[in-house]
């Protein structure tokens, strides 16, 4: 397959940006629900919309109800995402819980909630300051036909508003995921607001009890779906941050156009000039890896894993590389809270911490690697 | 025992018995400094205490002359002074930009009269300065400054807009760059003018800043009237003036490049790069920066006390030490983590780290962008063409 | 089966019985590419043996039209046939800049006579042609060059110099740029011109590289008479033609980028890296960015041959992969330790790793430096004033 | 103490600089002894001429009739030994061995043939492709009143041209330095042209018998001895990459302002004026942490070992930016044999390789302060 959009992949993206630029607009979305200091982060109304849109289906089967593509199409959604800083849980909602679901039984009782953009999701993966799914302590002991499950989660995006939560924990027979619902006993989340005004919660299970339903996946079996869901999260995670980086760009380009100091546009300087450039090179090539990293993906390809990770790692570092470049080129202005650049900083801090920072994905393309 | 020996004895003894307790203890935020001024806050007797036994020693300015409200005391004293007081940690008595900043261009360029006028009551903390030189449409290009200055006969009258004026809410007086000669080329028609805050026609209003907090202000004057008296240095040639103070700046700037005390970032971080290669890999570059900045600062005081520093070199100070700042709150960002994203919570004191991340940004835009610097070194330094 | 798979099918049949096992080894270096030419160099029987049979066949241009040497395929069975080749490792039967770089610029400005008189010696390797772009005044400003080319009626004549021509001592023929209008402004008065080597007035000096080889040559032209019909394109708009090829230059070069097949640099590596944490943190960073690179190339290709790709997307490929190339080396460099840096021992292949790290810095400066692409990136994709 | 020069400093400063601008010269002595293919690498007429000059004694004590004064002073000579890439013994035999033969008897033998500039020492330190002095396998063996040597060294540089070589290995007591002379028996010295036209050695010790007296200081003392040693050998490598990096920017700044392309200096193009300004801000760094290290040595400070590890760190990463950036900016001609520009890349390489490079150095930094 060429690593470009096919027709049909240009049109979604087409529908998507323009949905986005209107519905998804950073004063609409962004800023209203930070300003009103939202205890969810999002509009719940846009959630809707992205179901009327059909972008929650994206990855669900047709036989579900869904529209049956693939990580390609997600990202392409994503990417305008990025670019607008639409709060929305469609990352971990429309494709990690999706990806959860896959041939899952539970899909019956969450997809269709999640298809209609009315059901949130969050994934509890983390339970230190940085991403370690190798290390994961949080038990899942045996009682009864169920487990009860206890420790302790943070940075569960959207952890405060969800309905259900996917929870990795360790059973005797190894790695385990389970679907909890919001209200289960034992369960106590904190809301979080983080730096980019999004929700992340903290989340402390004190022996909650849960049926085997509840299991995702095979019990112990937890290491393949948790890898499937981290791998569709990740890479989406990376596209979101190429629309992160895209945003910031296009917006410092056009600055860099329009204002004016010692008589001419800042964007003819050459140090300026030489600077956006290499920015936009290294975009380029971010957003390239995100695409084929999806392919890989869709194609359940063995390479997946390890391109995954390239993404990750370098949407990151370009994401990173966007947002400073963005806000010391805007100069003053660009500190200031009026001005957007500052929250695509915000942003893309976030993003590139979750799933794994840079850092840890380039050590992890190494350790596949052997080395 | 030598003049100097005595100095630094006499000097300790001072220090233990007047400085008090809390006020040896580091400080939790900018909350806790001084910043004096005609409605002062003090957030403690103690704050009040040391000032007012560090002021009427002069040792707020301990290098200003005692005519001026200074100790008078000799470079060397001055060092040995601080020395003494970073000895016991103690912390310092007065912030403020009428020492940092318009003392020195006084010192320089003020007469007499104003000399005797405006620097004891800086040095005494009751009169809090702010800052008036970037404009909205004058940012790196500072000269292009558009805020009108008419000679009215017996009074100035201003009337402009200044932007990026520190706690201008909060000041007693401005020092600022006015356009005199609107004629003139753009750098000879600029007078460098003092006058009081709560003059009728002025105006303030705070700058929300990404980290949450507005230290900054726009500053709206509006048909605002000053005596004639309060132009520093000649009328037109407040560049010279600005050029001084900028200067100043930069090399305080430089210096709080230093930040930290110095010491590795790594052995502060070690339990967060255990398993974290790549981290550590980049802490380790880190240290490595920041030590060998510190010689340089350390070697750039030197010269400048001997006199021995290029006159462009705080340009290259401040490039390095800002870009280095910002560098070393990446990384505690990245060793942070998810701890490190949280904004409001009491775990993470309201965000501290991610709002002073934030605001580090803008140590490579304030007092002349790094780009400025980078123009500066080229063209006075390097001695490249047309820079 | 599809006419592709029969297409393919018998090619893979067709290499496997005319392809030389010798000929499906990697190549140890330079000296083992076969460049044809009128005295051509074989280093064994197998190479002109594996030549002959793909010119034979038009398959050492594949898709150029079947009359003019080349093998008539389509792009599709073009893919094919380098899929099939790539298959069984087949060294490329001949190393041309007539087939990389002058091929296409006649197949598109080239008059009915040039093709049918250049191209099928091109096709057959037995015309070696060198480029005589570069002079020692215009390097990056290539437009302000000044080999005179004057109109004597009957023939043009030639004087000047020529820098950066790779081969030049051993080159048959040249294209290059002169300057035909000395009074038009500097991108309006050159034309593209051919002629032979072996002409009287032409000498070649060449020049010793940093990495010990000499690939390039200083020539000179004295008086070199020309005929008429040598031009390609129109008089005085070779800029047209140059800029063309330049472009197709570029391609080249950023699929070169490719280099090393873009597996895992560590893990070649390993060993090396295993009790040097800081190095395998920078292999770590290069494998991301090289893997990512590769993914681009891979998008980048796909672009082109759909048609989709910016025109000036080259000079962004070209730019990143030289770079990319650089720093690859710098890690062999750093991975190979002091055994890198052995110059002259048989250990160490007459010192290959060395000369190939300083080869590599000419990457970002031949064929346009890095600042050349960044200019024309922000002129051109960032519409960027002034650019 | 404070970090610039001295009066006397300074006076040594413009002495060296003056001697190695002419006496040193690249077409004087580089080139020469190059194109000769010298087996050396080096002229022995200017290594007396060192000796003459008293830069040979710099290190060594007024009574053993040096000049006693300190790395500091070294750092001011090697500077100007790089600045002007002039091939001589003096890093290795006035620094490094002068050092190791501090307090030892075995300066009556080696010492006045060094202050003469007539013998030339090497330190054999490295066994394997990268300077890992933890890790010395060479062996021992006592024999009699004495030892025999065992085991292969590489990168010894000069030690083809060497009357004596200072040896790293391990006796049972633990580390052990040993002075052994050229001729003795059993050791194989091959001589190695290397990329900066230097010649390093790969030498094997087939049971070589030394006696007692060639052990410099304590037998088992080695790591006391070569700690200092390789400290004074570091700091002095950094002063030298310092001055390869000032050579290398100095004549850049010049071609910017001489070279011109589009109408005009390429040193009015502000992308190079800002790369140019910020390579320069580095490079004060650099000498300010190299200054700084050696002034610590020369009190004795405990902290003199991190700071050396700085010192030859940033001195690397600084002077491998000045060399690439050299070249890139001479562009084609940065390529020719006949510009002096390569030179200085290929120099820079060997000193960054040489006794640990940047990475090594940054990464001891770390250990040292426990991380």
């Amino acid at each position: 397959m060429p690593l470009y959009l096919t027709e049909d992949q240009a049109m979604l993206r087409d529908t998507a940006r323009a949905f986005m630029a209107e519905e998804g607009a950073i004063a609409k979305q962004l800023r209203k629900y930070r300003d009103m200091n939202c205890k969810d982060g999002f509009g719940h109304a846009l959630w809707k919309q992205f179901g009327e849109m059909g972008f929650t289906g994206i990855l669900a089967d047709e036989a579900d109800g869904g529209l049956g593509l693939g990580h390609v199409e997600a990202g392409i959604v994503l990417e305008e995402v990025g670019r607008n800083l639409t709060p929305s849980p469609f990352l971990i909602t429309a494709i990690a819980a999706v990806e959860a679901l896959k041939g899952s039984a539970l899909r019956e009782r969450w997809l269709p909630g999640i298809l209609a953009g009315e059901t949130v999701a969050a994934l509890a993966v983390d339970e230190g300051a940085k991403h370690r799914p190798e290390a994961i302590a949080m038990r899942a002991d045996r009682q009864g036909n169920g487990f009860t499950l206890s420790g302790a989660k943070q940075f569960v995006v959207q952890g405060a508003s969800a309905d259900v939560i996917f929870v990795a924990a360790q059973a005797d027979e190894g790695l385990t995921l389970f679907a909890v619902e919001k209200d289960a006993k034992g369960l106590d989340v904190e809301g979080v607001r983080l730096a980019d005004a999004s929700i992340g919660a903290r989340m402390t299970f004190d022996g909650v009890a849960v049926d085997a339903d509840a299991v995702v996946g095979e019990i112990g079996g937890g290491e393949a779906v948790l890898g499937r869901v981290l791998g569709a999260a990740r890479a989406g995670a990376a596209s979101e941050m190429v629309g992160v980086a895209s945003g910031a760009m296009e917006r410092t380009v056009e600055y860099l156009r329009d204002r004016k100091q010692f008589g001419r546009a800042i964007g003819e300087f050459q140090a300026l000039q030489h600077r956006a450039a290499h920015l936009y090179s290294e975009l380029e090539i971010a957003r390239a890896a995100a695409i084929k990293a999806q392919q890989l993906l869709d194609e359940g390809s063995a390479k997946a894993d390890a391109m995954v990770s390239v993404a990750k790692a370098k949407a990151g570092w370009t994401a990173r590389l966007a947002v400073q470049e963005g806000v010391q080129m805007h100069g003053g202005i660009g500190m200031t809270d009026e001005h957007d650049i500052g929250l695509y900083m915000k942003r893309e801090r976030v993003l590139d911490e979750l799933f794994g920072d840079a850092n840890y994905h380039a050590d992890r393309l190494a350790r596949l690697n052997g080395y | 025992m030598s003049d100097l020996d005595t100095f630094r004895a006499e000097t300790r003894a001072w220090l233990e018995a007047n400085c008090p307790a809390e006020m040896r203890l580091p400080m939790e935020g900018e909350g806790d400094a001084v910043w004096g001024g005609r409605n002062p806050e003090f957030k403690s007797p103690q704050q009040k205490q040391w000032l007012d036994a560090m002021a009427a020693r002069g040792w707020t300015v301990p290098d200003w002359p005692r005519e001026y409200g200074g100790g008078g005391l000799s470079p060397e004293e001055t060092k040995i002074l601080r020395q003494e007081m970073a000895r016991i940690g103690a912390r310092s008595p007065l912030y403020s930009f009428g020492i940092s900043m318009l003392g020195p261009a006084l010192l320089k360029y003020g007469s007499e009269e104003q000399k005797l006028r405006f620097l004891p009551e800086i040095a005494r903390g009751e009169i809090r300065w702010c800052q008036g030189y970037s404009e909205p449409g004058a940012g790196s290009d500072l000269a292009s400054l558009q805020t009108k200055c008419e000679d009215k006969g017996d009074h100035w009258l201003v009337n402009g807009q200044k932007v990026w004026t520190s706690y201008a809410d909060k000041a007693d007086w401005i020092f600022c760059l006015v356009r005199t000669d609107p004629a003139a080329p753009k750098h000879k028609g600029i007078s460098f003018l003092l006058f009081d805050m709560a003059s009728p026609g002025v105006s303030t209003k705070p700058i929300l800043l990404i980290s949450g907090y507005s230290p900054f202000c726009e500053t709206f004057f509006d048909d605002v009237k000053v005596p004639k008296d309060q132009i520093v240095g000649e009328l037109n040639k407040g560049w010279d003036v600005a050029k001084y103070l900028l200067g100043h700046e930069r090399e305080m700037i430089s210096g709080m490049g230093l930040g930290g005390g110095g010491e590795s970032l790594g052995a502060a971080l070690k339990k967060r790069l255990a398993d974290d290669p790549l981290l550590r890999a980049e802490v380790a570059r880190f240290d490595v920066d920041a030590l060998a900045f510190r010689a340089m600062s350390e070697k750039f005081i030197d010269e400048l006390k001997a006199g021995q520093a290029h006159p462009a070199q705080p340009s290259m100070m401040k490039y390095a030490g800002t870009e280095l700042n910002k560098a070393r709150s990446e990384l505690l960002m990245a060793a942070g983590g998810a701890d490190a994203l949280e904004w409001e919570s009491e775990r993470s004191k309201g965000g501290r780290t991610p709002r002073e991340w934030l605001r580090t940004k803008a140590n490579s835009i304030e007092g002349g962008t790094s780009e400025i610097q980078l123009g500066i070194i080229a063209k006075h330094i390097l001695q490249l063409p047309g820079a």
